[in-house]
């Protein structure tokens, strides 16, 4: 494009005009068509089956708001709903910030990163529930290698093991998270780093900037459509984690890590209320698109994210 | 005000040479052009003023005070950039106050200098928009007015006006040269345009593959170039540059021939030369008046208050004729097809060695 | 940034290149660590005090084919590269349209797919199971390969709808303006440039197909069982066989590692899932 | 609960009328299955059962069925979770991909309230299908009654009888110095526990910090007295009711399925729970039925009680350094009730799918399976295993094992052992409790907070009304 | 519409685009000739709809109302790919993938364009030779300078053989030194064939070097269609004068005022005597308010006390080798002078910025225009 803009403005998406207009949804039909296959129908479904009696796979009354009613007044839903928040809201920003640093750091000039690119991101290509066998192996009680050699070694933690202890088990989720997922974070916030314009910054080295005023005021600004829109995808993720969870501790011990995942799982899977369980889902799914689309909007309009 | 002054300075990537063996001065108040092709070594010239770029050996200094280890922040000199550099995330006014606010300048004093410096520029009206809109003219108005807020010891422009239209082009330059003229700031100006150098810098260095070719004031790089590179880098159209040859006190090139006064012919040295003439020292006249050449136009280009008109000259002493460029005041009565009688200013001829390429009354 | 001054070339490169691989080697020891029970004998496993010289084994590898896991891989790759493949075919041009056409209500649907995102998979699982159950897709690839399209499928299009809109749309007009039909300026002109994105994109979608546990163990069974559903068939009264595990773990890893390797340039770019550009 | 089995009368009448007085030769036996199969030649039958050494030596045994009746088994091993998850997704959803589906006995109410288990009634009284020669009568009474019948009607045969076991160190037992200490201290023989008081005795008597003493050599790091499951999820609070609550005299329901969870016998039972978890490793709220035996087979703990058929993986040369010093016993009793002494057990049917396209093919596989041949030929090549007929415990490989131990611990376990009342919330009552469990374990919650906590959370699943079916 | 000519005929063009939300009128009523052969330079400010204009023409976009005809037929039903217009992006749009070769052949493998292999490899041979790049025909544009990557744009025009060439902002990107050079170059190369083309520049002193004829385009009217002398001496707009020249024409607005016989144009102290086709020019002005335009080339330096001098400070100085622009303010109003160096120097070596000097006015070269419209009067 040129640099004067003697162009149409900025009409975006400038397209050849002479396609009628049809074209474009032909274009994206199939994808649509396929997510309503995928997605739509069984949330649909999952709404209808949220106001009936459905115990056992077997769909009985309707019932109204029943499910959603028991649901709301179940203590174990909104502890679940607690559990979750606790963990988004500390391993989030733990993992934004450290893969912020970590991306600040693997910006200079590191060498060797083609080679240490791909090591630092493993973590993140894991499958979950390997990394969760994974932390098992370094963390179960007493036999765990981390358990055993630091934690017991050192008499850090003597009376019980983390998994193990309602206090702890939590947090080592959430440890567990934050190893998975800063290497994301470190390398999609490295690849926005990569991208910033050279020009600011030594505009800002010859006005006399120091590096921390540099970060505050050019990189941070500059980044932040990035962050927000990484931010909310790892927001969405991390509060839809399922697999280590499941393998590490199942909710326990007691409630004490039983996410809506693990909660909606044991609905379903164990105890056969798929009425309350699709509620659950529903629930779920409404207030994180409602979350999302708000986010959306916003991140579009004012950061120019998306 | 500071002057400025290259030591020596040589910038080497691996085994490249990007800048050799310069040694460069800027006196305080100056503005000093660097003028060369792209990759001539200019920008990184500036770069090592500015800090940006560490020299590898060699020494800058500002008056007394080497610099050239020091950090760019820590050089008090201000630099306005090619493509901008605006911080894009800012305002007008935050851009211009920057520079204030990293070195812990703010309340009343800052957005006095901040105020003033907008005014100057014609920028107050626009304080409080987002610099991301803005015409390329305005940003890099903005981003001057960034260099000048804090009274840098000296600015360093960087291909300052090359992505601007031509109309904005016009008018930058000219209010560049006013406001570096009003406030006496040392400057270096680097371009590759010949025409924004010479229009604004007191002084032109032209530099290829590294090496400093000339300094000096404009006038003197276009009627005084110290060779083939300079002179036909400087001026446009180009001069014509022609082979020729000697025969006694003339000069004889293809398809044309002019005679040197004889005190000037005795200081010129024998040899293979290149003759150089700009094409607005290249009179057409009416075909048969008696002239330096003959030959019929082969093309004109209209430029309003000027034409130039491309000749191609006839053959004479069995050498295939040449061509030649003449710049002529326009609307003129030529057109490509028409013959034309071709004079030659002798005073005006410039003569190189054809093997060195270096101007033959060059002050050497 | 640091290209800015060459200062921090030279000691504070290698100082951070130094920091770096500290923080490399503690992160990664427990996946070091993992990778070397894939040849501990048993009785090492877990020995206290730890272990760290043994005589290697390879029964952890014996047991494994024995089993049959190798069945899991393929299972697991035909998977993945369909899946993969079938959202390529169809996200491509759905990311290509709302990249260049304006279109009515393109917001709302392009929320939509961000929705088929942001569902949590758990929620999914329930309807998903029923329904499949109902129409006879349990256990089949075609069901599961429907079921990775709802986050699939989105991410897709979501992230390379961003390579899509750096097309410069001046190339397929100039190919129109010489000629090309529009079927022929695809395949000359932005496939060609949109392959790298393609690539990227489809490969952070091999790897989630390719980790993913719970549509893989709920809607598939045993014909189709893939690696990590594989898994948790090594935790049996026996106790739970580690070493395969370690092995069958790093297998998983193993394809994705060398991937990310040669494509890493590419891949890092697609996740920054379009807020960068360029 | 009290010894009491459920449905007896039926049970009783069913086997009375079955089982015939002679055995038959064996050469019969494959005779009428050929002859009964024949109407079903070249179906198909597709069967989910669990992943342990005893299936895995089963699978070998399988293909001769297939030889005899010319009927093709699709046999499918998953593990604990995952055959209870996929097998319940299966017949819930009424897909009938499994024709037949192993069932621990607790999620068969669930499941019988479901109405998804075909009972077997009609083909019992099918000569055309039915084996004279199943002999039933040899089937290890107790479990089997309590599982495979309800209300009548019968859902299966029995088919795994995993049971608990007390299981301990001998090497450590039989030591000259912790003998003498031991006697010094608690004033009898250190000897496998034979009471639950005993077991709290050796468990505080082993437990010790890293550098004190073991059998002569300084420990090189803790070491535990017991390890005993306590992950929610796995066992944990099956184990907790049977092992101790009844053993203790209480039980968890009534006989009319009300909720007891509150009554002194409950509560002094959490209390010796709870003082057993202090000898237990840390990890103890995280040990799974897997994690205890490799517990054991580390060599950290000095006792447990776990899963006799899980012992079997782990005792053994190569994957445990102990293997071959353990010593095994029957759960043991309450001090002074050992007249009313309880075994955990989850006795398992494979039950056909209501679902099942094929029931009659696959009623003549599961009667096949649990006929005494195949049960015969299973235990020789599993060289031991967990019987389900009395004639197995005469086998040489149990006879003559160089276990001994563990032989006599299961039989006498399952001379006690029944299944747990067939409760529809089973799951939800069982999710609840394990916390409970747990949390009274780790000390969150004092043993008669527990109770009440417990009783509260049954009073309310069951919302008043009986717990079972 | 029935063709006049085998060349180019547009008529009434028209094209708005959302901005906003609103309707942006970008192109109003356009419409041009060209005639086979003829190079019409299209001269005007960014955003005066130049692109849009060539991306009509070339049924990238379609127009609003209006209509185009090339060759004798009408295009309107026409997609792109058959119109036969071979389109010059400002932006080159060189297939990245492709060497210099393949871009070059591209057109020539179209299905519309399409010649036997041998022939359009020797087409191509041919432009690529004779644009010095035969040497680089394997490259990579990504490895190609400007100037390079606009030879290979340039070449994949030459090799087709269309009804039309658009030529949008060819060489606009480039040096001042290279830009001389490709439009000679490229305007011989154009000249000797007979297809019609525009050349769209926003330099204005370039549209008078390329074009036959130039049509002079702003907020999205044409303001002026003709020859280079025309534009250069008449302009009939205001507009068209700020456009054109280097610097371009000064333009003071003032009032006429008539004293006696005698016809003067004033600006506070600036009065200047209106003599001639001035006059008669002055004449048909319906207002007082009016728009003096001088060329900068016209306008001389005198001592200030030199009578008839207009008194001035100078403002700026730049010297350009052979000639200087002088910048003098005349109280408030800037108006730029194109003098010879010699002059430039007399300043001083400051440039004498701040110094009086006297400005005399010529009596060519001087144009009025209506203060209203802007539109030169009629009698220039």
């Amino acid at each position: 494009m040129a640099s004067a803009g003697d162009t149409i403005l900025d009409a975006p998406a400038r397209a050849a005009p002479r396609e009628p207009a049809w074209y474009p949804y032909l274009l994206i039909a199939p994808a649509m068509l396929m997510l309503v296959v995928v997605s739509l129908v069984p949330f649909l479904y999952a709404i209808w089956l949220s106001f009936h009696e459905a115990k056992f796979g077997r769909v009985k009354d309707f019932v109204g708001f029943d499910n959603y009613l028991t649901l709301l007044t179940d203590g174990r839903f909104w502890n679940s709903i607690g559990v979750a928040a606790t963990f988004v809201f500390i391993a989030v920003p733990i993992e934004f910030m450290l893969g912020l640093a970590g991306a600040l750091v693997l910006n200079q000039n590191v060498r060797g990163r083609s080679l240490l690119i791909p090591l630092l991101f493993m973590p993140a290509m894991m499958a979950p529930i390997v990394v969760g066998l994974l932390w098992k192996i370094m963390l179960a009680g007493s036999w765990g290698f981390f358990s055993y050699n630091v934690l017991e070694r050192f008499h850090i933690l003597t009376d019980t093991s983390v998994f193990a202890s309602p206090d702890l088990a939590l947090y080592a989720l959430i440890f567990v998270d934050i190893w998975q997922w800063t290497p994301f974070m470190m390398l999609a916030f490295f690849a926005g780093l990569q991208a910033l314009p050279l020009g600011p910054y030594r505009a800002a080295a010859v006005d006399g900037a120091n590096p921390f005023q540099m970060f505050l005021h050019i990189t941070l600004p500059l980044m932040t459509p990035l962050l927000a829109v990484i931010g909310l995808l790892r927001f969405i993720d991390a509060f839809k984690v399922f697999d280590t969870i499941y393998i590490l501790t199942n909710g326990g011990p007691g409630t004490s890590t039983e996410t809506p995942s693990i909660l909606a799982n044991k609905m379903t899977f164990e105890f056969w209320n798929i009425g309350e369980a699709s509620a659950l889902a529903v629930l779920v799914w409404i207030a994180f698109f409602a979350f999302c689309s708000v986010f959306y909007q916003v991140a579009k309009k004012r950061l120019n994210a998306f | 005000m500071s002057s400025i002054a290259f030591q020596s300075v040589f910038k080497r990537y691996g085994a490249v040479d990007a800048v050799k063996h310069l040694d460069l001065a800027c006196a305080a108040g100056e503005m000093l052009a660097l003028l060369g092709p792209s990759g001539c070594g200019k920008s990184t010239t500036l770069k090592m003023a500015a800090g940006i770029e560490q020299v590898s050996s060699g020494e800058i200094w500002f008056g007394e005070r080497p610099v050239s280890r020091l950090a760019p922040g820590a050089r008090n000199i201000a630099m306005v950039f090619e493509d901008y550099a605006l911080y894009p995330q800012m305002t007008v006014w935050e851009n211009v106050a920057f520079p204030l606010k990293v070195r812990g300048m703010a309340g009343q004093p800052a957005a006095a200098r901040v105020g003033e410096v907008l005014q100057l520029l014609g920028l107050r009206q626009m304080a409080d928009q987002s610099v991301r809109g803005l015409s390329g003219g305005a940003m890099q108005r903005v981003s001057i007015g960034r260099a000048l807020v804090r009274d840098p010891e000296v600015i360093l422009f960087d291909e300052p006006l090359s992505h601007l239209d031509a109309d904005q082009k016009v008018q930058l330059r000219a209010e560049i040269k006013r406001l570096q003229k009003l406030r006496q700031v040392t400057s270096i100006l680097v371009t590759h345009d010949q025409t924004e150098a010479i229009a604004m810098a007191d002084r032109v260095a032209v530099m290829n593959h590294g090496v400093l070719q000339q300094v000096g004031a404009p006038q003197d790089l276009y009627e005084r170039p110290a060779n083939l590179f300079v002179a036909n880098f400087i001026g446009e159209p180009p001069m014509n540059l022609m082979k020729a040859a000697w025969d006694g006190p003339r000069v004889v090139g293809e398809g044309w021939a002019v005679t040197l006064p004889a005190a000037r012919r005795a200081k010129l040295s024998d040899g293979a030369i290149v003759a150089g003439i700009r094409p607005e020292h290249v009179r057409l006249l009416p075909p048969g008046t008696a002239g330096d050449a003959q030959g019929v136009v082969s093309y004109r280009e209209p430029r309003g208050d000027a034409d130039v008109l491309t000749v191609v000259l006839d053959d004479a002493g069995g050498v295939k004729g040449g061509r030649m460029v003449a710049e002529i005041p326009g609307p003129a009565a030529f057109r490509a097809g028409d013959r034309v009688s071709v004079g030659l200013d002798v005073g005006r001829l410039l003569v190189f060695d054809a093997a060195s390429q270096t101007n033959l009354e060059a002050a050497s | 940034m640091a290209e800015i001054t060459e200062r921090s070339r030279g000691r504070s490169g290698l100082f951070w290149t130094a920091a770096v691989v500290v923080y490399a080697l503690i992160v990664l020891f427990p996946i070091f660590w993992m990778a070397t029970m894939m040849v501990k004998p048993n009785d090492a496993m877990f020995a206290r005090p730890t272990q760290w010289l043994f005589t290697p084994t390879l029964d952890h590898f014996a047991y494994v084919i024995e089993q049959g896991f190798h069945w899991s891989l393929l299972t697991s790759f035909v998977l993945c590269t369909v899946s993969t493949a079938l959202v390529v075919l169809i996200g491509t041009p759905a990311a290509y349209a709302f990249a260049r056409f304006e279109m009515k209500g393109k917001d709302d649907l392009f929320l939509f797919i961000l929705g088929s995102r942001m569902a949590p998979p758990v929620c999914l699982v329930i309807p998903f199971y029923l329904i499949y159950a109902k129409v006879g897709l349990l256990d089949s690839f075609l069901g599961l390969t429907l079921a990775y399209m709802t986050f699939n499928l989105s991410f897709y299009v979501w992230v390379l709808r961003s390579f899509c809109r750096d097309l410069p749309v001046e190339l397929e007009e100039a190919a129109a303006l010489e000629g090309w039909s529009r079927v022929q300026i695809f395949r000359r002109v932005v496939f060609p440039l949109l392959r790298n994105g393609i690539v990227a994109t489809a490969v952070l979608c091999f790897i989630f197909a390719w980790n993913e546990f719970l549509f893989a163990f709920m809607l598939g069974g045993s014909s189709v069982t893939t690696l990590p559903v594989s898994i948790p068939k090594l935790i049996t009264s026996q106790g739970v066989r580690w070493g395969e595990m370690a092995v069958v773990g790093m297998t998983a890893l193993v394809p994705v590692l060398a991937v990310v390797f040669v494509l890493q340039r590419h891949i890092v770019r697609g996740l920054t899932l379009g807020a960068v550009k360029g | 609960m009290t010894r009491k089995i459920w449905c007896f009368a039926a049970a009783l009448a069913a086997t009375t009328v079955l089982a015939p007085p002679l055995r038959p030769a064996l050469a019969d036996e494959a005779a009428f299955y050929a002859k009964a199969a024949a109407p079903y030649k070249g179906t198909t039958i597709r069967v989910l059962d669990e992943i342990t050494p005893l299936q895995e030596t089963l699978s070998k045994i399988v293909p001769d069925f297939e030889k005899e009746t010319g009927i093709k088994v699709e046999w499918e091993l998953l593990n604990h979770f995952e055959v209870i998850n996929k097998g319940q997704a299966d017949m819930l959803s009424g897909r009938g991909h499994y024709d037949a589906i192993m069932l621990h006995g607790s999620q068969l109410g669930p499941m019988l309230s479901a109405g998804v288990i075909l009972p077997l009634d009609g083909f019992v009284a099918d000569p055309k299908l039915m084996d004279p020669g199943l002999n039933a009568a040899d089937f290890i009474a107790a479990p089997y009654k309590t599982t495979a019948f309800y209300d009548g009607k019968q859902y299966g045969f029995i088919n795994w009888n995993y049971n608990h076991v007390y299981w301990a160190r001998a090497d450590l037992l039989n030591d000259p110095t912790e003998k003498a200490a031991f006697k010094a201290k608690y004033g009898y023989d250190l000897a496998p526990a034979k009471t639950i008081e005993q077991m709290r005795d050796i468990a505080q008597f082993f437990t010790r910090k890293k550098g004190e003493m073991l059998a002569g050599k300084p420990l090189e790091s803790d070491f535990y007295g017991i390890v005993l499951e306590g992950i929610k999820g796995g066992s944990t609070f099956s184990n907790l009711w049977v092992n101790f609550i009844e053993n203790y005299g209480g039980d968890v329901l009534d006989k009319d399925g009300k909720p007891t969870f509150d009554t002194p016998q409950v509560v002094a039972a959490l209390k010796m729970w709870r003082e057993l978890w202090t000898y237990a490793p840390p990890g103890i709220a995280e040990y799974s039925l897997v994690d205890v035996p490799t517990v054991m087979g580390n060599g950290i703990a000095a006792q447990s009680l776990a899963w006799s058929d899980f012992v079997l993986g782990i005792d053994k040369p190569g994957v445990s350094p102990y293997a071959g010093k353990f010593v095994y016993g029957p759960v043991p009793a309450k001090a002074g009730n050992e007249a009313h002494r309880h075994a955990d057990a989850e006795p398992s049917v494979t039950v056909i799918n209501a679902a099942s396209k094929q029931p009659q093919a696959t009623f003549l596989f599961l009667q096949w399976l649990a006929d005494k041949r195949q049960q015969d030929k299973l235990i020789e090549m599993g060289q031991g295993g967990v019987p389900i007929r009395e004639s197995s415990w005469a086998l040489p490989a149990i006879k003559d094992s160089t276990n001994p131990t563990l032989f006599a611990a299961m039989k006498s376990s399952l001379d006690v052992a029944v299944a747990r009342p067939k409760m529809e919330k089973y799951p939800e009552m069982f999710d609840a409790m394990s916390g409970i469990a747990q949390q009274v374990g780790l000390g969150k919650m004092t043993p008669e907070e527990g109770a009440k906590e417990g009783q509260a959370t049954l009073l309310k699943l069951c919302g008043g009304k009986s717990c079972t079916l | 519409m029935t063709a006049a000519h085998s060349g180019l005929i547009a008529r009434g063009l028209a094209k708005s685009f959302a901005v906003g939300g609103a309707a942006r009128e970008v192109l109003t009523d356009i419409g041009l000739d060209v005639s086979p052969g003829e190079v019409l330079a299209l001269t005007g400010p960014s955003g005066a709809g130049k692109t849009t204009l060539c991306r009509l023409l070339a049924g990238l976009e379609r127009p609003d109302a209006g209509s185009v005809a090339l060759g004798g037929r009408t295009l309107d039903a026409f997609a792109p790919g058959q119109r036969r217009v071979a389109l010059m992006f400002e932006s080159y749009a060189l297939y990245p993938h492709l060497t210099v070769r393949g871009n070059a052949l591209s057109p020539l493998q179209a299905p519309g364009g399409r010649l036997p292999a041998a022939e359009a490899e020797k087409r191509v041979d041919e432009v690529l030779e004779l644009l010095e790049m035969a040497h680089l025909a394997a490259r990579l544009p990504g490895a190609l300078s400007g100037g390079q990557k606009q030879r290979v744009a340039l070449a994949r025009l030459l090799v087709q053989s269309p009804a039309l060439y658009l030529l949008d902002e060819p060489i606009s990107h480039l040096d001042a030194k290279l830009r001389y050079k490709l439009r000679g170059e490229i305007r011989r190369r154009l000249a000797a064939g007979t297809v019609p083309t525009i050349w769209s520049t926003p330099d204005g002193m370039e549209a008078l070097s390329v074009g036959d004829r130039v049509a002079v385009i702003a907020e999205g009217r044409i303001e002026q269609v003709g020859t280079p002398e025309d534009i250069w001496l008449r302009p009939a707009t205001t507009r068209v004068a700020k456009l054109i020249g280097d610097p371009p024409m000064n333009l003071i607005e003032g009032e006429l005022l008539r004293e006696g016989g005698a016809l003067f144009f004033m600006r506070r102290e600036l009065r200047v005597p209106l003599a001639g086709a001035l006059a008669a020019a002055a004449g048909e002005a319906t207002t007082p308010a009016v728009t003096l335009g001088v060329r900068p080339d016209a306008m001389g330096f005198a001592a200030p006390e030199v009578p008839g001098a207009v008194q001035a400070e100078i403002y700026s100085n730049e010297p350009f080798g052979k000639h200087a622009i002088v910048t003098a303010d005349l109280g408030g109003l800037l108006a730029k002078v194109k003098t010879s160096m010699a002059i430039s120097q007399r300043f001083g070596a400051d440039g004498g910025i701040g110094r009086a000097a006297g400005l005399t006015l010529p009596v060519g070269g001087m144009v009025l225009f209506d203060g209203a419209s802007g539109r030169a009067l009629p009698g220039n």
